[in-house]
């Protein structure tokens, strides 16, 4: 076959091209930015999958009365209903004030119960869009917070939208005039967790996952049995090492020794830390830059063989086309 | 072309090559005369699947479509490998289709409109989304955005693509800000939901047409509907995610029927492009 | 009382003035602009209620069917339910494409049930919302048609937002950047009217109503009997000529001679007329023009005393000042 | 001040201008005592409603209140009579008040803001909105979009004044205009519900703040509970239409103690200030 492989955007090369691709990231915030310096640290995909669902783990409004100040819950999708699955407001972040929403797990039973055990309803991401939008009324810099098995799959969803509300949120961020901050905490699932994980930067805690569907519901699939569930996680890729060297994610917050809910504290520092280091950055950049190198960084995803005769110049990667490079160069000043 | 019947019993006293069963009112259905009825049961109007080359040959005027980004075929991102690996995968459903991928893409007139056009579609491994979905699509609306033309999606997935993992995933971001771009630019996008549209492509460009019209009868959802009954332990009442459904729940604004499809889209592009003459997307 | 009376706007001045100052409405449609050309036609305030109200009188798609060609209706608000008591679709006028919203009441007790006797839910209003602005984007003019009993007084009703519904969808009236022409069909009940009742042009048929609350109900709160409904019609002056007088419509659509529901071919196509000849004007006003016109009409509603030292100039009535008869007069061309 | 207690029992054994019965917990509260806590009661925290005047002062900074527009008062638009002239109910309000109409507008700081405050005013004809409060308002917002400062607005009306008919109803849409302008500059408005709101208020400016605040056990609401309750013919459930109801159901950003709300209003405006500086809004 006379093809050539072409690489639109998405696989990061190796280890040293890729520091220098986003180095910066890690000036200020201790982040990990290079898979490959985490090779002794890495776990199973089945343990990571575990660590990352851990019950105990500092969740949203935890990391939110930790890493910031003065938060101000504010409720509901003015049309149907406050989603307890997802919490936002208006709070202060190193003295800035920023509008921070989070999907919201409960660290008890009777807290998964009120809180849908982090599981959205349509009305969630409506409240949502309605504070992205907040945001972008009042140019205060946007943080979400990732942490969900995924959008909740019952009939009520279903007959109130769900497929069209995270379309909707998803669209909002996409073109939202402020700066936004992506962090995934644990579980970062499906289309349900990407309604909050379209920013201009892409953290993880070192212990999060995020998939394209749940390792259960893929074994369901694949193999034709949920037990297989270890299996697949194996095959998904879906440890933050590998969204690191996926692009997926831009840089990984490291957690301490034992995992993120062996110390509450020091996590939800660590967060703040890479947080106040990623806004300043991105205080100095004009909205409109801001706008289009978020395009072009989802619009580089995708691995895909063209044959040249289509192919007039091979594309660079987004993150060392000049447009960007320049934004990031712009950003470490 | 042997129709699947995923619904209903199997044919049984017709040789399956000559006939069909409709699944809805069981009529025995002559292949020939089917598809000359545009995959609709002569007796009951069930619309069954109907394949990507058909669907652009009812929607395009004759002779106006040119098919754009035809030989862009998947890489592994991952190195998937489930019970095969994913190239292997690829390869069969490529020699079964005779399509690189999921989606057919072009530039088309429509009832004498200039439009761009995608058609995915569910034969080539159940139309799922991966990078070169993704890939089409956002080129096709960057098209429809620089020549300034309508954009007419006919989408059939059943979601993501599993085996390309949060690459796949990300595909929904990349071609909603695409569309986000076109939707900014007053420029007009009707989707077409078809048998069935669920998961990542209902949840990222299908649902956000400024006119959404669907297929009678076509399963539409975000979640499987195996996955919504596990969750609530029950058997979901009859009709639960198909088209009319949607309607009734304010998702689609028209059910319509595959002969009516051509027509009614040309209509609203049509009242569209008058009222925006000599101001936005019409040249 | 050292006061001087100020007419912030609202009151027509008698006949003369008030036929110059809209005196082009009339100009090709046939159109009633003067209240006192209708005295010999008057009835009694309660016999306007009843007519209003007639069930056989022509409702929304039998008025979009005559008066409209190709009507396409779109469905739902993409988040909860399509609702039966608003319609709406693109349809041509005269070979023009529009957008068309309406209220649908039944003709009978069957059709009453399946349209909720044209009392909308707030889903209703977010559908309207949904196709102002589909609309505005496609620069397609807008038809409203109002005739409702008011919004659904019902718990589902207060329980999805009914204010917030109607006070959104009044909001995006105000700021949409497309002409709008309301035609008043039957009953105008209160905000629940008003929702689809803010546009440039406001006409009502000769036998329609238009009130801040119902006969009924206003007769419940101020003699505590609801059987005093004839009265509080009377004192409400919610018939159309008095909506004439009073601004609230800009001209009136002559009906048959025994009223709308005698001939419902004729009232169609008075309406068709009507709506023809102020698309036409509206069509060749710059947006802007339109906006701050839409704006001025309303702002000037309401008759009030202010001293005079706090009111360095009088203010004239919207119609009278320059800007908006500098529009009336263009749009006259 | 002499409280009404429209909910419970007239209090019985103590002289009603000196004791008031708290309809929430059955307390008899001294009345001096209750007016020094905002009018709270002190065991259980019910909020009886609060004056006009009373509340200007929580939430302005001392001394920065400049009122406007004190003296526009109605005319009568329809020459209304119901039992007595529409003029005599506005003159025995006026006189019960020392007030021209419904509301009291003005500049004041806030937390340290200069800010455009409205505050309705429920003793006068039930905080009606007629002709006067809706100029008063859209005065208001005006000003706040001429010189670029927040708008905060307190709510208390049972709706739109009956007596001046459709001129009263286009008041909602007098308003609301002017709030869209506000909206588009990007200029923030804070709105907050008390006891109680609705009608044609709630259906206009009152829902449409950028942050929207209620008062604890606020009725908040379009219809009456009276019509709604005849429309299904059954009882409403206990708390319809109170203010943690419209919280749980998306239309309430918060409910906020009395005590807390010019504080939590403050923290608003500031954030947005900050965030706006050199920006927008902020001078
Ligand atoms: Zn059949
Ligand atoms: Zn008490």
């Amino acid at each position: 076959m006379s093809m050539i492989d072409r690489i639109v955007g998405g696989l990061r090369p190796p280890a040293p091209g890729s520091t220098a691709g986003n180095g910066h990231l890690a000036a200020d915030a201790g982040l990990i930015v290079d898979a490959s310096e985490m090779t002794a640290r890495r776990t199973t995909p089945w343990m990571a999958v575990q660590t990352a669902r851990n019950i105990t783990r500092p969740h949203a409004l935890e990391v939110i009365a930790g890493a910031f100040e003065r938060f101000q819950e504010l409720h509901g999708d003015r049309s149907f209903r406050d989603d307890p699955a997802i919490v936002g407001g208006i709070a202060e972040l190193d003295g800035r004030p920023v509008v921070v929403v989070g999907q919201q797990k409960g660290a008890s039973t009777e807290e998964n119960i009120q809180r849908n055990f982090g599981m959205p309803h349509p009305e969630g991401y409506r409240k949502a869009i309605r504070l992205y939008r907040v945001a972008e009324k009042f140019h205060l810099p946007l943080v979400t917070l990732v942490d969900t098995p995924g959008a909740y799959p019952g009939p009520e969803g279903e007959e109130r939208g769900q497929a069209e509300s995270i379309a909707s949120a998803i669209r909002a961020l996409t073109t939202l005039a402020t700066p936004i901050v992506v962090v995934v905490l644990g579980e970062g699932g499906s289309g349900g967790a990407l309604a909050l994980g379209v920013g201009d930067i892409v953290l993880a805690l070192e212990n999060s996952i995020y998939s394209v569907i749940s390792p259960e519901g893929a074994a369901a699939i694949l193999f034709r049995s949920a037990t297989e569930a270890e299996r697949a996680a194996q095959a998904m890729r879906l440890a933050a090492p590998d969204l690191l060297e996926l692009g997926v994610v831009d840089a990984l917050i490291p957690e301490p020794a034992g995992g993120a809910h062996t110390d509450h504290d020091a996590t939800t520092r660590a967060i703040k830390t890479a947080l106040v280091a990623q806004l300043d950055r991105l205080a100095r950049v004009p909205v409109a830059d801001l706008l289009s190198t978020r395009y072009e960084r989802f619009r580089a995803f995708g691995t895909i063989l063209e044959p040249p005769n289509e192919a007039p110049a091979p594309r660079r990667p987004w993150w060392a086309r000049g447009s960007v490079r320049d934004l990031f160069l712009r950003m470490r000043i | 072309m042997r129709l699947r019947n995923p619904f209903g019993r199997r044919p049984k006293e017709f040789p399956s090559h000559l006939w069909t069963q409709c699944p809805s009112c069981g009529e025995m259905l002559f292949n020939k005369q089917l598809a000359r009825n545009l995959n609709v049961c002569t007796k009951c109007g069930h619309h069954f699947k109907l394949g990507a080359k058909e669907r652009v040959e009812i929607l395009a005027d004759p002779r106006s479509f040119r098919e754009t980004d035809a030989d862009l075929s998947s890489t592994d991102p991952l190195g998937f490998v489930d019970s095969k690996p994913y190239p292997e995968r690829i390869a069969a459903a490529q020699a079964k289709t005779g399509r690189r991928d999921a989606v057919i893409t072009g530039d088309a007139a429509l009832a004498g409109i200039p439009v761009v056009l995608a058609v995915m579609d569910f034969e080539f491994m159940g139309g799922s989304m991966g990078g070169v979905v993704g890939e089409k699509v956002t080129r096709a609306a960057e098209r429809a955005l620089a020549e300034r033309k309508p954009l007419v999606i006919v989408a059939a997935s059943g979601g993501a693509r599993m085996q390309e993992g949060t690459i796949a995933l990300m595909q929904m971001a990349k071609t909603i800000g695409a569309i986000a771009r076109l939707d900014a630019a007053g420029i007009p996008f009707v989707t077409v939901l078809t048998d069935p549209t669920t998961g990542g492509v209902l949840a990222s460009f299908a649902s956000l047409g400024d006119i959404v019209l669907a297929e009678p009868g076509a399963l539409i959802g975000f979640s499987g509907a195996r996955v919504t009954s596990e969750t609530i332990g029950e058997k979901l009442p009859t009709g639960f995610q198909r088209a009319e459904f949607l309607l009734e729940h304010g998702f689609v604004d028209q059910v319509v029927p595959r002969d009516q499809l051509k027509e009614r889209i040309g209509f609203f592009l049509n009242a569209f492009r008058v009222a925006g003459q000599d101001l936005r997307w019409s040249l």
